[in-house]
């Protein structure tokens, strides 16, 4: 059809889709092709090779980079896990709750860790850890990524627990399920996107990050971006392209997998 | 679409009304005794004497907030004057973080409607299309998005070769870079909790709007951006609270010129002047400015919705 | 089934306000226990308020519900042996229709096989058997409707509040339902609370009807009661067509009055309690208890002109002017002999009515 | 036996030595990285303080810690490859005596210049802040409050703590003017702006432009007559340390000459002990950017000024930065 | 309004498939301008999609509709000069009830004010100017589906798309909305499209019906055509109630037919295209031309035995069982002469039918 009649669909938005992958993936493009670099640099080309990715594996910083990766996505899975889990709660109190004298102050502790500058952040946790007498280590790397990726979770669990009418409980527990039941059977499910699109925000989140794991992590623990940053500093390493690369082929490949087996299962 | 149109679905519904203080318990005490205590540390730090290079030396002073506020020259020994300097900086990164929440939304709404709108199976990929970048590291992603920018990069190189333009454009260490910067950093914030929100919207309501002689703009304006708003809020302040702090692509693509607050709170800390208290005070100030903006709009949104 | 009346749902007093609008005022209510009890009502009256009330999902602004005896007010709904057909359905979006109408079962504990099973034979019930596997978006409106149904019937609740359950479905379709409804109700034994805007429905349906109005309740009885004898104009005139007159009382005779109409004319009706001689009071007739005639009969009857005829399928509606001005609405039954009678508009006619067919009403 | 926890500067020391060294001794090394000297010492007072034994600061922040009493004594005869320093390295203005620190690695910071986009004489301070014409608008400056206010002061013949009001308003001035000469400031890419060409001048360490040369053949390190910056990080004892035996056996390995140079030959700095030449790669004893032609000036460290001075230079920084 | 029939709707040869589910099987229909047209037909039977792909919601499978003689295959719904009232009401949430009739007012660039004052108008006619200040949540069912009915008018479009519009109103409300879109179609001289389950309202207020089921069309008239000579069983079906009963043809005469049901009765009716001696087809007859008596008439007259007597407000309906098998429902009006005619439940009855009465139908 030449003229798009079809009121749920703009003929725009499509382009604008295209547009927004396109930024958002050209550049993922130089990090794949220059990780094929032969040369140490990404603005000269020295031709193919993949020097870079032996390098990953048996380059005197593999273990390095390894033991970084592996520190990352524990610690992005768990605090991903933990705080949306945690941001569910909150906003199924905050939505759901009625209203109460502490439901704007819990808003403003849940959205506290993005308006704090991160630097802050870094260096009062920091201390603060200190005067507790927490020594710096894995946990709490975990424990601060759990608690600055709680608002990246919450928001969009919150926006779209917001566009759910309470009949749809009500309903449940007119059908004998309690409120955990109605929870975990209805709002839970019609939660889902908010609840996917805030573990992968919190995911993402915690998987860049790096001015307070810096500060907090304890010595010769290491994430990826602690590593990347240093490496940085020498001018940016095809490794690094290489390691990149690698983690976009997984994420690609979990996805396709996850994708294929959910199509699987509808059509069953 | 089962279910009326409008039923009850109203923020003060209260079915989980009794379990609220235990479902708040977990982030008041992970939030609380992570962030909330340390900014309390903050604050205190902030009416403290600086101890040179960093630190602090526990007697009580107004001397950081009066460094942001008064100009005293370069030799600190002039009359005060209204101190610009600092105003001057907020307000660029106000600026810099507005534009880049403004062009997130122009081009993540659409997306997050797109997605949205695909068929059942598919959405969720697309989710996962718009996240999959950030698996590669924020400084990785801007040093690349910089090569792509440079004047002699692919990017002008093939805009040059199709003969779109005839001389480079010179986009690397300007605002423009920062904005793109900033926008690249944090779109998925705002497409995903946008395209939450648009997938529990009722397209009746669109089909009335079209019925009742609304162009599909004025759709999108009058009933879907309304219905779907609390995506839209949630999107714009994870992009722009984050991209006021912000300072790495500021830095790489915008070529530091000019502090943003992120740079300035962050060389407080990490930089020669090590002037912890002015840091804190700056971020105290930031922090209340961004309440501030939140309340009179959370207030605004209490007073359209109130109205009966 | 019990000997003893025993009372399901005890309403005592209710009021429900909301912020300063109050939808409820102050109504009591006793429904026994397997009962078909209807609501009836015009809408925005509070009926399904009162619904609501009942299934837990709205407090109770000021005084008691009580099930079986139990205050109920503290009792969560999913303790409530009580299933509701909602009036926008509900249904859950993500669910099949099979998941829709096993899932209370499930939560009552059934294995989820065995709520398939019965859901399966619940959608039988409803015709819907092969809609099992679709999402309720791509149903029909009255297709949602039977699942609703069919989901709150599932699970055998002790009282069934049902708003509107028939209102998106076709005559025929809604006739079967009925039916099927009140097989169901008088084979489980389940307290059926029913809310119908269909006078038909409810005079067929329920044991008793209650009327409301305006958030209070007008009248309760069993429906030949209120539909022959209202209690005051507002059921009389709800309940069925009805032609409202107003006339003044004459003269009383015998438990007879004597009174007329605007125009002139004159009538002799049943005296009720509280009529009294001089005073202004309502008439109301039923347009089905009036004749139309070329002639006047020996009893009431009034002279007019005929304005309008309506073909209303199984009768024919005439309207009339009297002479002196009151409108009158006279219903033929469409059969050749009630054909015979019609007159054509603009031809003068009498309306004959029986003496027990009019009803004097006092507010 | 034992361990031993180092705060280090990213990417700086071989992995290979760090095995050699456990291999050799039985101490188990925990390695944490810091990304500049300013950084590691708000990690440490805020409270990283008992976590590290030893640090490895530049020049001036040994000073500062000092100063500021963060740093453990290394009694006489304490270490027994102390001879092992070279003597220029010996008594460095610093550290006195190297009371609290051994050498590591040394070099200077300048400029380097693409000498495919200008011509004429590099060897002038007057590129980064008094460009031609040509070169304005294709300057990186490193984004760092003190090695811009060292080269600034330099070019402009004062000394680095000057409290003089005149040459410090004038110091300001010449800044303001400066940057809007200036492309970027950029510590992150030093390097691949100029491998990229995005700019034609950039401040750089010599390590890194020697590496911007293999990639560009054309970028040429330049010392300037007015002089330039010199640096050198040290391997510093730390208060409190939690194995303050351990520092002292790493100091010891780091101060033989085949350790020590194989962190030149990694990081393509200078080194400050006696006896490593034979153990150095050949190709660093001719680097172009490790030996400076007669023309240069002379090199110098980053100054340590007093507090109040220090606010003038914050002040003048964020002039520059605003 | 026009001298020559113009047609404002054009449905031709349309189909609509969702997936391999075919909704709508090549239906053709002509909608005459300033027309009150219905469709009438069982739940899920494909009224709701038509009327979605007249507005533009939906895309035709194959086929075309024409509005006025152009093609709108292609045009935008909101280029259609075509209102909706929709199933669900679709009211925007987060407008106040004004907001919501006078946006399409606004749209169609009137200015706010403009669009106010009209919109509360709408809200006079619905009955609803109280609540015009009020969010759509806040009201009951019925009132929201005024407010999707204001809405829906206040614009004035060419045609009016209703979707069961009234069938969450009471009675009494209904009746009245019915006169008044009666009305307001007339002034107006706007063709309706109007959805209704409910053969009354179908009936009173149409100029045609059309009578669909399974996503075909049965059978087009006018209201009397299709109640008294429905074309097939399923119309003569749906419409109304009715007894069908099977018989035998057993001689045809001067038009007329005789026939014999089971059990042995005899009946004489009129013989219609297509039947021929021999046949077995069905025949049917209203329970109101039916007339209880307990002696046997001249004509027709069928013996069986009173199962029971329903009453519904203004008629009983009554069961019985004829001898032989067949059940038969018999309906009297609830008059003092109906009621006299009355049987008690287990005796014996006769029904009398006029010859005219009964229909024969072929399918
Ligand atoms: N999105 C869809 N996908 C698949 N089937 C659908 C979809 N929408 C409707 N149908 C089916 O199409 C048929 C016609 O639906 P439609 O809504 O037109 O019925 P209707 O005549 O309006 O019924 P009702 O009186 O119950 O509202 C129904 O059987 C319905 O189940
Ligand atoms: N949330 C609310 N806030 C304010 N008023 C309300 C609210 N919900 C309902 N009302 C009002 O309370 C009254 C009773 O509503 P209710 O839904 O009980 O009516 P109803 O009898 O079910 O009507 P209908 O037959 O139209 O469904 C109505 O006038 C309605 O406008
Ligand atoms: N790691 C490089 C040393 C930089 C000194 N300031
Ligand atoms: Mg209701
Ligand atoms: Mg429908």
């Amino acid at each position: 059809m030449s003229v798009n009649t079809d009121v749920k669909t703009y003929t725009g938005f499509r382009a604008m889709t295209l547009v927004c992958m396109f930024i958002l993936y050209a550049p993922l493009i130089v990090v794949t092709a220059y990780s094929f670099n032969a040369s140490e640099s990404i603005t000269t080309w020295g031709g193919w090779s993949l020097r870079w990715y032996v390098d990953v594996f048996s380059g005197p910083e593999s273990a390095k980079f390894q033991q970084a990766a592996v520190n990352s996505f524990s610690i992005a899975i768990i605090a991903a896990t933990t705080a949306t889990a945690i941001a569910t709660a909150a906003a199924t109190a905050i939505v759901r709750g009625g209203k109460y004298r502490l439901r704007t102050p819990s808003l403003g502790l849940i959205t506290l860790p993005i308006m704090v500058p991160e630097i802050v952040l870094a260096v009062a946790t920091l201390i603060f850890f200190n005067s507790i007498g927490f020594t710096r280590g894995y946990m709490t790397i975990l424990v601060a990524h759990i608690a600055f990726c709680i608002p990246f979770a919450y928001l969009p669990i919150q926006a779209r627990m917001q566009g759910i009418e309470d009949t749809f409980e009500h309903a449940a527990m007119d059908l004998y399920a309690t409120k955990a039941q109605a929870f975990r059977r209805i709002l839970f499910p019609l939660m889902m996107p908010g609840i996917i699109s805030g573990f992968l925000l919190a995911f993402i989140v915690s998987l860049d990050d790096f001015i307070i794991t810096n500060f907090v992590k304890g010595a010769g623990v290491e994430t990826l971006p602690t590593a990347i940053f240093g490496s940085v500093k020498q001018g940016l390493k095809p490794n690094i392209m290489a390691i990149s690369t690698m983690l976009l082929s997984l994420s690609v490949v979990m996805v396709t997998i996850s994708y294929f087996v959910s199509k699987w299962d509808n059509t069953k | 679409m089962a279910g009326g149109a409008a039923s009850g679905g109203s923020a003060a519904s209260d079915t989980y009304k009794e379990a609220r203080h235990w479902l708040l318990m977990p982030s008041w005490l992970v939030l609380g005794f992570f962030v909330f205590a340390p900014v309390c540390v903050m604050v205190i730090y902030s009416f403290l004497t600086k101890e040179f290079r960093g630190g602090v030396i526990w007697e009580p002073t107004l001397a950081a907030y009066d460094q942001f506020f008064f100009d005293r020259g370069l030799f600190g020994d002039s009359d005060p004057t209204l101190q610009w300097t600092y105003i001057e900086i907020f307000w660029r990164s106000i600026w810099q973080a507005g534009l880049a929440t403004i062009m997130s939304l122009l081009i993540g709404f659409p997306t997050a409607y797109f997605i949205a709108t695909r068929p059942d199976g598919t959405r969720a990929l697309w989710v996962f299309l718009i996240t999959i970048p950030y698996w590669v590291n924020l400084l990785i992603r801007t040093v690349s998005m910089k090569f792509l920018l440079r004047d002699e990069g692919p990017m002008n190189d093939a805009l040059l070769n199709i003969g779109l333009i005839g001389e480079p454009l010179q986009i690397i260490n300007t605002n423009l870079a920062v904005q793109l910067g900033l926008f690249y950093s944090y779109l998925p914030f705002m497409v995903l909790p946008i395209y939450a929100s648009i997938e529990r919207y009722n397209f009746t309501m669109s089909e009335a709007a079209a019925d009742l002689y609304a162009t599909k703009f004025t759709t999108l304006r009058r009933i879907v951006l309304p219905a779907v708003k609390p995506g839209v809020i949630a999107g714009c302040i994870l992009v722009f609270v984050p991209s006021l702090g912000a300072f790495l692509a500021p830095d790489l693509l915008g070529g530091a010129k000019n502090f943003m607050i992120g740079s300035l709170i962050e060389e407080q800390f990490k930089g020669n002047a090590g002037n912890w208290p002015f840091g804190a005070a700056a971020s105290m100030i930031l922090l209340s400015m961004v309440l501030v903006l939140l309340l009179i709009f959370a207030q605004q949104q209490r007073r359209a919705g109130a109205a009966t | 089934m019990n000997d003893t009346v025993e009372i399901a749902v005890d309403v005592r007093d209710a009021i429900k306000r909301y912020g300063d609008f109050t939808a409820l005022q102050k109504i009591s209510l006793g429904i026994r226990d397997n009962e078909f009890f209807t609501l009836l009502g015009p809408s925005g009256c509070g009926k399904t308020t009162l619904l609501r009330m009942i299934a837990g999902f709205e407090d109770v602004t000021e005084g008691g519900i009580y099930l079986f005896g139990d205050e109920i007010k503290t009792l969560p709904p999913h303790k409530r042996p009580v299933n509701t057909v909602f009036q926008n359905y509900a249904l859950f979006p993500h669910m099949t229709v099979l998941e829709n109408v096993g899932f209370g079962l499930e939560m009552k504990g059934s294995s989820r096989k065995d709520a398939a099973k019965r859901a399966g034979e619940m959608l039988d019930l409803v015709q819907l058997s092969q809609f099992a596997k679709r999402k309720p978006a791509q149903l029909s409106g009255g297709q949602q409707q039977r699942v609703a149904l069919a989901r709150a019937l599932a699970p055998s609740p002790k009282v069934l509040l049902l708003d509107e359950p028939l209102s998106a479905l076709d005559l025929k379709l809604r006739k079967a339902m009925q039916i099927e409804l009140k097989h169901i109700q008088r084979e489980t034994g389940i307290t059926f609370i029913f809310v119908t805007h269909d006078q038909e429905e409810a005079l067929t349906m329920s044991d008793r009807i209650a009327v409301m109005s305006a958030g209070e309740l007008q009248q309760l009885g069993a429906p030949r009661d209120i539909y022959e004898h209202p209690r005051n104009m507002f059921v009389a005139d709800f309940i069925g067509d009805t032609n409202l007159l107003e006339v003044s009382v004459d003269k009383i005779t015998d438990g007879r009055a004597q009174c007329h109409i605007g125009g002139g004319h004159e009538l002799i009706c049943d005296a009720v309690d509280g009529v009294s001689v001089g005073a202004s009071v309502h008439l109301s007739v039923r347009p089905e208890r009036l004749v139309l005639s070329d002639q006047a009969s020996d009893g009431n009857s009034l002279k007019g002109t005929v304005t309008e005829n309506i073909y209303i399928g199984t009768d024919i509606s005439t309207m009339l002017d009297l002479e002196g001005g009151p409108k009158i609405t006279v219903r033929t039954s469409n059969t050749e002999r009630g054909n015979k009678r019609l007159i054509e508009p603009g031809s003068p006619a009498f309306v004959n009515m029986e003496a027990g067919a009019a009803r004097l009403l006092v507010d | 036996e034992g361990e031993l926890v180092i705060y280090h500067w990213f990417e700086y020391i071989p992995a290979e030595l760090l095995e050699k060294f456990t291999a050799e001794t039985g101490i188990t090394v925990t390695m944490d990285t810091f990304d500049s000297n300013e950084a590691m010492l708000a990690s440490l007072k805020a409270g990283g303080m008992g976590t590290y034994d030893v640090a490895v600061p530049t020049d001036y922040m040994v000073s500062i810690m000092a100063g500021e009493g963060l740093l453990d004594t290394i009694a006489d005869g304490e270490l027994a490859n102390k001879g092992n320093i070279a003597p220029e390295w010996a008594d460095p203005s610093f550290d006195p005596g190297r009371a609290h620190s051994i050498p590591y690695q040394w070099g200077s910071t300048s400029f380097a210049v693409n000498t495919d986009d200008y011509d004429g004489d590099i060897n002038t301070t007057d590129l980064l802040f008094n460009p031609p014409a040509e070169l304005s608008g294709k300057i990186n400056m490193l984004d760092s409050q003190g090695e811009v206010l060292a080269m600034a002061s330099i070019h402009m013949g004062i000394p680095q703590c000057s409290t003089d009001r005149d040459e410090l308003q004038a110091l300001n001035d010449m800044l303001q003017e400066a940057k809007t000469h200036w492309a970027s400031f950029n510590s992150d890419t030093a390097r691949e702006v100029l491998v990229s060409g995005d700019v034609s001048v950039g401040m750089i360490f010599d390590g890194f432009s020697a590496k911007a040369r293999e990639d560009r053949a054309s970028i040429t390190y330049a010392f300037p007559t007015q002089g330039y910056v010199v640096w050198m990080d040290s391997v510093v004892l730390l208060n409190d340390a939690p194995n303050r035996d351990s520092a002292i056996a790493f100091m010891d390995f780091m101060l033989e000459p085949e350790n020590i140079a194989a962190v030149s030959n990694y990081a393509r700095y200078g080194l400050g002990v006696t006896g490593a030449e034979e153990y150095l790669d050949p190709e660093l004893a001719t680097l172009p950017e490790s030996n400076p032609p007669e023309t240069a000036g002379e090199g110098s460290f980053i100054a340590v000024c007093d507090e109040q001075t220090q606010a003038v230079y914050d002040q003048i920084w964020t002039n520059l930065k605003n």
